[in-house]
């Protein structure tokens, strides 16, 4: 049930009915249990149990991470997949590609071995029953045009990761874009990772160069620098001229890699987008990202009509991993009770409301 | 990411009886497995003494390569998680109780303009 | 006389008048023959004569380019650089100090320390006889508010060089302007290089890549996003996904590093501006730059009413010494001659007028 | 910027009868002068083989101080465009000739976040 009154949906279609279910599906790239898969804490199964546990079924994989093998992942290693969304009840939502240009030492990948490389990940991810692909953002858009043939073949679609600091009228995203429109958007789209919506530094990277002796007056300089939206461009340089030694310079480095875009830029480009990385830092509570305004997101795609996955990605475990121990299922769990109220299906549990 | 996770606890062991061959068990830093060609290498210091890469071996499911032939590996891999194991050569004999032991992963990641990998240094016992 | 037709001076009070002379001044920085000063093929005098022989009357002076033992310039070089401002008939229109913060290897010089080296700086400023002095880029705010008392006291102005990549909206010279109206704009001021108004990408950059073998479809590339005033942000990673290797990763930096703004972001600063540094990398012929459109900005300077000096700041040498000849004088001449028809010295010499 | 004209030609000197000790003249690749203290190093590469740091002095104006010692040097200058002299110790005596000669200038720009200075290689006649 949707809390009208704060969600601000006035130009939904749907905006008149109380008690609307948004046609936005959620799931969990399981990119978000990364730490305790690693450890072998959390087992495959036990991703897969936890993201349909929440209500997120749609299981977003990074083959090379999950499975083992690639690109020649083994039959029983499929059907295992396979068997397990059959009884969770969840679904492939995409798998994620990498383009290993620098596979070999001493040359760059050709422009046929990128594609053939592509065309391989294309045949894994309909192994794996999965709709989109995510091609990773180094992909370039002359190997998207020359695979797109090949995944209309076979009803699959690949589409770029738009991550920070890249953008919609960013160079690189715009020579994609004439490449999907020239194709047709049918074997081509985007996948926006919500990294480019980081309205404020997270805390938990300024508070990690705090804990590795960084200065406070220069890590206040730089986060307050970037929570006003100045221009990060020579920040390195401003933190080199007051003194910053490896750690300050590390987190300027970092400032300049986060980005914040008004969410609205995805509007004109809604029908290329088949699938979202909805990355995050820290869950402060059920209901708020510390970085990322959800709540200002999820309009936009409502109001684009958007009807595919709000696919967890969660990136803080790198950030505290040093100090504390990585909770990743409650980081995912609070991720997707947000969702759930700002998709309607659950009354808001702010408070404040 | 995963420092402090490469090098596994309790993974020190002398493969022969006078101590000068040891191994050591690790994990790639990295959230998923790469090709063994993108491996530049995991370097070793033992006790402050820098292993020569020509001096190590690195053993992922009974398959052992030097490491100075990891580049050409185009058909097998380090997944993620997995441990490796890397045989050496000590210069004089390891003794038994603690060593202070570093490694060094170095990846080529195609996206990175940099070079990736991490670094851990643990006191280690040798069993 | 100036051409009218085709000044655009419309704004300019006296732009009814057809022979006015323009109340800038020109001049030339003596950082423009570094190349012949430091191969001795000029002396000191000979650029100041070279000057003073196209009618760039203000001479900026580098005390630790042109003289020995700073701080401490023996008498002599400066009683001899009075008498050759007295028979060339030329003037000391600035001289650019440094802040060497990183004079001792194991510290940072303390905020005491550089307030003092300033203060040295104005002592030497005033033995030369400059009413102005260049404060480098990396001088903290902090600084320049604790050595303005001084500066007023001795009768100079310490003026910010706003060098790319910053501008006049950036965080760090935000912070430089609230001291400099907290100071009243009496001891402080901006000193704009014209170095922020990169239009072109500088051929002489470019061409340089590619003799030392940048590839040609990358060095294009860079140098097209960089004329389309794309995004450069991201330009390095995109010249990497491409398998760009250190010379055109080195081009995508450089690139990086060069901005283009608009001119008329001075206007609204103009009453800070006591001098400008007329940063350039290739005078075409004697009527244009090739990156830096000068036919834009002098209108600007002249309709915020600047009486300062245009002081030459040759940068092309050190792009092109690998393989040509440099010649200063050709290169200082050509940029004097745009000048004093931009000024209204003399009619244009443009035939497309 | 100023690499190609870093070391200056023609002057290759052996200093003794044995030519075991020998100097060159350098530039410094900058545009003004600086304070020696900032001067981080000035490193030779003569026929192939590195001279030790400890074993190479740098001269201006008639002053000499031994280049791992230039740090501590706050009163004194390497100006604009000025040779210094570089005298070193070769291990093995220069025989007259050519010698192909490499300097590396490696010095502290407070206003750089990267190093500063800059390489040349020439091919030097011992005189
Ligand atoms: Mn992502
Ligand atoms: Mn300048």
């Amino acid at each position: 049930m949707r809390d009208i009154s704060r969600s601000g949906f006035r130009d939904h279609p749907s905006a008149e009915m109380l008690f609307v279910v948004s046609a936005i599906k959620r799931g969990v790239s399981l990119y978000s249990y990364q730490e305790e898969f690693f450890l072998r804490t959390m087992s495959l199964e036990d991703c897969i149990a936890h993201a349909a546990s929440i209500g997120a079924l749609g299981i977003e994989v990074i083959p090379e991470q999950s499975m083992t093998g690639h690109p020649h992942i083994p039959d029983d290693q499929i059907a295992q997949w396979r068997a397990w969304m059959e009884q969770y009840g969840t679904t492939t939502s995409a798998t994620d590609l990498f383009l290993d240009t620098k596979r070999h030492r001493d040359r760059w990948l050709s422009h046929e071995e990128q594609v053939a490389s592509v065309r391989s990940d294309i045949d894994l991810a309909v192994r794996l029953g999965a709709p989109v692909i995510r091609a990773i953002i180094n992909t370039p858009p002359e190997v998207m045009r020359d695979a797109a043939p090949y995944a209309r073949d076979n009803g699959v679609r690949l589409l770029l990761e738009v991550h920070a600091p890249f953008h919609y009228s960013h160079p690189w995203i715009l020579e994609h874009l004439e490449v999907m429109h020239a194709e047709g958007g049918v074997g081509l789209g985007l996948m926006p990772d919500m990294g480019t919506f980081v309205e404020r530094f997270p805390r938990v990277v300024s508070d990690r160069a705090l804990r590795e002796g960084g200065r406070k007056d220069l890590v206040d300089y730089i986060v307050d620098l970037y929570d006003d939206h100045g221009d990060t461009h020579a920040l390195m340089d401003i933190v080199h001229y007051r003194g910053g030694g490896p750690v300050e310079m590390g987190l300027a480095r970092q400032a300049t890699h986060f980005i914040y875009r008004d969410p609205a830029e995805m509007l004109p480009h809604m029908d290329l987008i088949g699938h979202v990385q909805a990355k995050f830092y820290e869950m402060v509570d059920d209901t708020t990202e510390y970085s990322i305004p959800y709540d200002r997101i999820i309009p936009v795609f409502e109001q684009g009509g958007f009807s595919g996955y709000l696919s967890s990605e969660y990136e803080g475990n790198r950030h505290i991993e040093d100090a504390f121990e990585v909770d990743s299922r409650e980081e995912v769990r609070r991720q997707h009770a947000m969702f759930a109220t700002l998709l309607g299906e659950k009354p808001s549990t702010d408070s404040k409301a | 990411m995963y420092d402090k996770h490469i090098l596994i606890e309790d993974s020190l062991h002398s493969s022969d009886g006078d101590r000068t061959h040891a191994s050591v068990e690790v994990r790639m830093p990295y959230y998923r497995g790469l090709g063994l060609s993108m491996v530049e290498g995991v370097d070793l210091v033992v006790d402050g003494r820098p292993i020569p890469a020509d001096a190590t071996t690195f053993t992922v499911r009974g398959t052992t390569y030097p490491i100075t032939g990891l580049a050409e590996v185009l058909d097998d891999r380090w997944e993620m998680g997995e441990p490796a194991r890397i045989d050496f050569d000590a210069a004089t004999p390891l003794g038994p109780g603690e060593h202070t032991v570093t490694a060094v992963v170095r990846l080529r990641i195609s996206y990175m303009p940099v070079p990736g990998g991490g670094r851990d240094t643990k006191t280690l016992t040798l069993a």
